[in-house]
């Protein structure tokens, strides 16, 4: 690992930016070799740390300091072949590696690959990304600003700051037509613009880093393995709506990430990046991290913004929007991590080519999460508009043990389940809308035909109810009955009336709830009975009939 | 014109129902002439028969008993009327609802009790878990608000069944604690 | 003195034509001109928190129903108070805020003088489809003067703001989350031993329903008092 | 243990220090509660009614504000933990490959349930919604580190080995 020390580097100008670019990688040809091994969190959780530190080791033994660097970088996302190590230049990568393979990996270098850790990159799973997110997870050293830069790190936001007025960078986000990627979608240049628009001295940007989605975690693995992207998309941000503070809210149940982060902010401060005078222009920017401590709604944004000014993560009514009146009243831009992380390359490469990637409507790549019934379960950035059956089979390489599909899970619990007869729609906003999902944040849960729709379906209610804040009396009370009446559906003890009840609950959370989290808890209902209707149905009584008991005993 | 056939009980209430029933005072004598009372605890009628036009049940589904009770009437009568808050939402007798039933039975029959402290095996029906409103074991056709509803209330209601009319809204002439 | 107010903006409320300045929600312009839409968070005094969710309203065009208490009006709007819908979904609110606590009015001190229960009769809520969920929320009889029975709360929060924002002692918050939220005094310690309270009654008085009330009443004897509350604002008003 | 919370004892307690130090580097601001309560967790383990007390002191919050706070995140514990925790996820994808099954075998095998201490305070049962580690569901965090692909097995060889350990002689602080 690169020693931290060394990061202590001053960037003023673009000439810094080139020469520690130069220097960074002057500084990796000194090395024949490079063994990289991931050290986001899936690989940790398999022992990655303890491979690192056996192979640093076994380097030194052999006294080959000189020739071969370790080093730690992030994710390179197939988690399920964990821990992954890739020696470069061949760019071999070897999976499921342990302490015991240590010698073997370093013999390799003189003696050929070793052919039984060999994980093979022609495979669809790599073939068939295409990576502008994620494009340094897995390569750089993310505890290395050195890194990032020499990856043309921070190259984007010296242009804005240099070249382009705020407006203009405004204008190619426009242009670019990213969306937001927490889930809703809202054009991002459009929430800038309004940001820009709003006449105050004190404005703010946010980083909504609060990945609540059970089963997504796109958002942990750029933190934990380019946080730099991240703070440079804010940076820009800031620059192009006039904020000079900056704040990430992220969970605090990703601690490598915070820490990540941290470490990043640091270094980007002690460069000359973040501070008084950014590149030695006018341009101040400062960035703080605050820490959620588990609230699913914090992800709204008038109850991320409460969470921050230390008070209960609770709604309000919107309008006002944030970006009128947000954070401590100021105008506030609140984008989420994948969405900053996309800034850079649209500045760096220009609007016209972000917009070439994807559908007419959605633009760019989008990052998945793949878990669930699926073979290769991990992280994926894959262009809009690509099918969910090339997502689930070919990419994700299918069902494990011949399992049969029976639904893919999106959106979390805001979302629905996606039956077979649409694996050849595009993914992209409005399709998922179309069948009654929803985009999300990224988390795409494969499901066999053993899983129990209902209690799918219940498995989410009991998230909303559980998560719910308890501000307005339908999400409160609303979730909890939904709840009951699922509960009665899974325990055979239901009858028709009740499951009309059900819908009209799930009609009147939609449309009468503060905020999204109670708005879209019923979907995951909704969808199921849309598609998996024989499910509820026949678990059914007649009405008021063989149930002994009216109620049970809690 | 054969009249219509009217029965009245209570399971788990107060019969505070039936004596605002009871307060309709004078018009009863023009629903007499309309009515027939088969079954009711006002008159001696030992069995519920087959078939009712008009059921008027007071109190909430408490026991074994309420319970069986009012599945047979529903099975045998034609619309069903909940009167009063414990017929209609459970009132009173639901407050239990929040102890298990031994410990219900230890403060009654235990902790309170002077001599022979034991719960009752025999005589006594089998509490539910939890007391209930008529609604969550049958159907319903009226709900009628009210701890008690006015007699006035009561006799809006029924002289708009003896019209042939399921009376609509009832929240005009009731609420619920009136 | 002369007041400078803000633009006239003209609008439709259920076909009626109405002006009204832009700094005004739709709630007070229709109530202005004569049409009641149904509130119960919302307290003339109190800041607005849109929780209850019973003044909700449409708008012609837009794509959500939203609360008109904190929803400002705009030229040309057209706004729907009372639609089927609207009923509909306002009954079904009524019916989950008595399934989620313990609104027995009979035994109620508040009985006859609750805004709850105004509104379930004026609504039509006839019964509750819902199953009750049996609260077992705190009951504390420690203060001197008043009672506090959280399982007839409904989670209004005026007594919060009315707390904080006017008495300014901030006693009042809300307990955890979700369905197990509650109305707490300082550390959830009882009522009696607060060292914050200064025993003045205005959360007693802007309650809703009979989950705060004075010590000694009856069923049906409470009977709660808000006038205060336009009168202290209109004396702060002119001391500013 | 926090418990004599006054400003004059925490003087000599190393661990208010650094509670007090985070409300310095935020300026004594309202906003600087949750921060505040992520320290006093960080050093003590949990949050009790002293350390509230503690803080509403010396942030302008009033004590139901506070305790409205911390008793709104779910993260924030106000009850001391065992010497160990064990947390299982529940998020979706553990949730489709079994974690309830784990919990399930957990309450039948040791009596525990989520929230949870074992008697001898060894063991603490936590859930967690998601801890983004769904490539390896069903997954499990042992005292801090995240393991995947979790097994009744391996929680039974965890659990064990922590219930087997000595019991700690009375040589901790208080």
């Amino acid at each position: 690992m690169v020693k931290k020390t060394s990061q202590r580097i001053s960037v003023a100008s673009l000439d810094d930016l080139v020469n520690v670019a130069g220097a960074s990688q002057e500084q990796e040809q000194q090395y024949r070799y490079h063994i990289c091994i991931c050290v986001a969190a899936g690989c940790i959780s398999q022992n990655s740390d303890a491979v690192r530190d056996a192979l640093i080791a076994e380097v030194e033994a052999r006294g080959l300091e000189d020739e071969v660097q370790v080093k730690g970088v992030g994710c390179m996302g197939l988690c399920a072949a964990g821990p992954l190590v890739r020696v470069d230049p061949d760019g071999i990568v070897y999976q499921s590696v342990t302490v015991d393979d240590v010698p073997a990996i370093l013999d390799s270098l003189e003696n050929g690959p070793v052919e039984k850790l060999i994980l093979p990159q022609d495979i669809p799973f790599f073939e068939r990304q295409q990576k502008i997110v994620l494009e340094n997870c897995g390569i750089i050293d993310p505890e290395a600003i050195t890194e990032y830069i020499a990856a043309g790190g921070y190259l984007a936001l010296h242009k804005a700051l240099t070249e382009m007025t705020p407006s203009e960078v405004i204008d190619v986000v426009t242009r670019s037509g990213l969306r937001g990627r927490g889930g809703g979608g809202y054009p991002a240049g459009l929430k800038w613009v309004t940001v820009a628009k709003a006449e105050s001295e004190t404005k703010y940007v946010i980083c909504n880093a609060d990945e609540g989605d059970p089963g997504a975690f796109m958002d942990r693995s750029v933190l934990e393995s380019d946080p730099h992207r991240v703070i440079e998309g804010m940076a820009i941000a800031g620059y192009a709506v006039g904020a000079n503070k900056g704040y990430i809210y992220v969970r605090a149940e990703y601690p490598l990430a915070v820490e990540r982060l941290e470490l990043a902010i640091k270094q980007a401060r002690w460069a000359g990046i973040l501070g008084n005078g950014v590149f030695s222009t006018t341009f101040d920017f400062a960035i703080e991290v605050r820490l959620g401590a588990g609230a699913f709604v914090c992800g709204e944004e008038t109850a991320l913004i409460a969470s921050i000014e230390g008070r209960r993560g609770v709604p309000r009514p919107r309008p006002p929007y944030p970006a009128d009146y947000g954070l401590w009243g100021q105008p506030t831009l609140i984008n989420n991590v994948e969405t900053f992380a996309n800034v850079a390359p649209i500045i760096r490469n220009g609007s016209d080519w972000f917009a070439e990637i994807g559908t007419e409507k959605s633009k760019g790549t989008k990052v998945f999460a793949l878990a669930g019934q699926i073979v290769n379960t991990g992280l994926i950035e894959v262009p809009m508009g690509i099918t969910l059956r090339e997502i689930v089979f070919d990419i994700g390489g299918g069902l494990p043990d011949g399992r049969n599909y029976k639904a893919v899970q999106t959106g979390g619990p805001s979302g629905g389940c996606v039956p077979e007869q649409f694996l050849d729609m595009p993914v992209d906003y409005e399709s998922l809308r179309e069948v009654g999902s929803f985009m999300g944040s990224g988390g795409m849960i494969v499901m066999d035909d053993s899983s129990s729709m209902v209690e799918v379906a219940r498995y989410f209610m009991e998230f909303s109810m559980t998560e719910s804040c308890g501000k307005c009396i339908p999400c409160r009370t609303g979730t909890r009955q939904m709840y009951d009446l699922l509960s009665k559906v899974v325990a055979g003890e239901a009858s028709q009336s009740e499951l009309n009840l059900l819908v009209e609950l799930g009609d009147l959370l939609q449309n009468t709830c503060l905020c999204g989290l109670g708005k879209a808890a019923p979907n995951p209902v909704v969808s199921t009975m849309q598609y998996f209707e024989d499910e509820y149905l026949e678990r059914l009584v007649d009405d008021n009939g063989s149930a002994d008991e009216p109620a049970g005993e809690s | 014109m054969s009249k219509v056939t009217l029965a009245t009980t209570w399971l788990d209430g107060c019969s505070g129902c039936h004596m605002s029933l009871l307060d309709i005072d004078e018009r009863l004598i023009d629903i007499a002439d309309k009515i027939d009372v088969v079954y009711s605890p006002l008159v001696d009628m030992k069995e519920y028969p087959e078939q009712v036009d008009v059921a008027i049940v007071e109190g909430a589904v408490s026991s074994e008993e309420d319970l069986h009770k009012i599945r047979m009437i529903r099975s045998r009568t034609k619309i069903l009327v909940a009167l009063g808050d414990c017929a209609v939402a459970g009132n009173i007798p639901t407050m239990r609802n929040k102890f298990s039933r031994e410990e219900l039975l230890d403060v009654a029959y235990i902790k309170s009790a002077t001599e022979n402290p034991q719960h009752p095996s025999e005589v006594i029906p089998a509490l539910l878990p939890k007391a209930v409103p008529l609604h969550e074991v049958v159907d319903i056709d009226v709900f009628v608000q009210g701890c008690p509803p006015s007699a006035d209330t009561i006799f809006h209601t029924i002289a708009e069944l003896l019209a042939g009319r399921i009376p609509a809204d009832l929240t005009e002439h009731t609420r619920p604690g009136a | 003195m002369a007041v400078v107010r803000s633009r006239i903006k003209t609008l439709k409320i259920d076909g009626q034509d109405v002006g009204a300045h832009e700094d005004e929600t739709i709630l007070e312009v229709a109530r202005e001109n004569g049409i009641m839409i149904p509130t119960l968070c919302q307290l003339d005094g109190l800041s607005l928190v849109g929780a209850c969710r019973l003044c909700l309203v449409e708008v012609v065009g837009w794509r959500n129903l939203v609360p008109a208490c904190t929803t400002y009006v705009e030229e040309g709007m057209e706004v729907i108070t009372n639609s089927e819908r609207l009923q509909k979904y306002r009954r079904m609110i009524i019916e989950l805020l008595f399934a989620e606590g313990n609104h027995v009015c009979a035994v109620c001190v508040s009985n006859g003088n609750c805004e709850l229960q105004w509104k379930a009769q004026k609504l039509g809520m006839d019964h509750v489809r819902f199953t009750n969920q049996n609260p077992d929320r705190r009951v504390d009889m420690t203060h001197e003067h008043f009672v506090v029975d959280a399982n007839r709360c409904i989670l209004c929060t005026r007594c919060v703001r009315v707390c904080d924002e006017i008495e300014g002692a901030h006693t009042w918050d809300i307990f955890g989350r979700g369905e197990n939220s509650t109305i707490i005094s300082d550390f959830n310690l009882p009522w009696g031993e607060s060292p914050t309270c200064s025993s003045c009654g205005k959360c007693v008085n802007v309650c809703p329903t009979g989950a705060l009330v004075e010590k000694g009443k009856a069923a049906g004897e409470m009977i709660k008092r808000t006038e205060f509350l336009a009168y202290l604002t209109k004396m702060r008003e002119v001391k500013k | 243990m926090p418990a004599q919370a006054t400003a004059e004892t925490s003087a000599a307690d190393k661990r208010w220090k650094l509670v007090e130090a985070t409300m310095r580097r935020n300026g004594y601001r309202p906003d600087a509660l949750i921060e505040t309560l992520h320290t006093v967790q960080g050093v003590f383990g949990y949050i009790d009614r002293e350390a509230l007390k503690f803080v509403a002191e010396r942030l302008p919050v009033s004590p139901s504000q506070i305790f409205g706070v911390v008793t709104f995140y779910h993260y924030f514990q106000m009850k001391p933990q065992g010497r160990h925790t064990c947390s299982v996820c529940t998020g979706t994808a553990c949730h489709i490959k079994g974690s309830k099954a784990l919990l399930d075998d957990i309450e039948a095998h040791y009596d525990l349930k989520d929230g949870q201490t074992t008697p001898d305070d060894k063991v603490s049962l936590l859930t967690v919604r998601c801890i983004g580690a769904c490539g390896l569901a069903p997954a499990a965090v042992f005292d801090g580190e995240v393991e995947g692909s979790v097994t009744p097995d391996l929680l039974h060889e965890r659990l064990d080995n922590w219930l087997a350990e000595e019991d700690e002689g009375n040589g901790e602080e208080n």
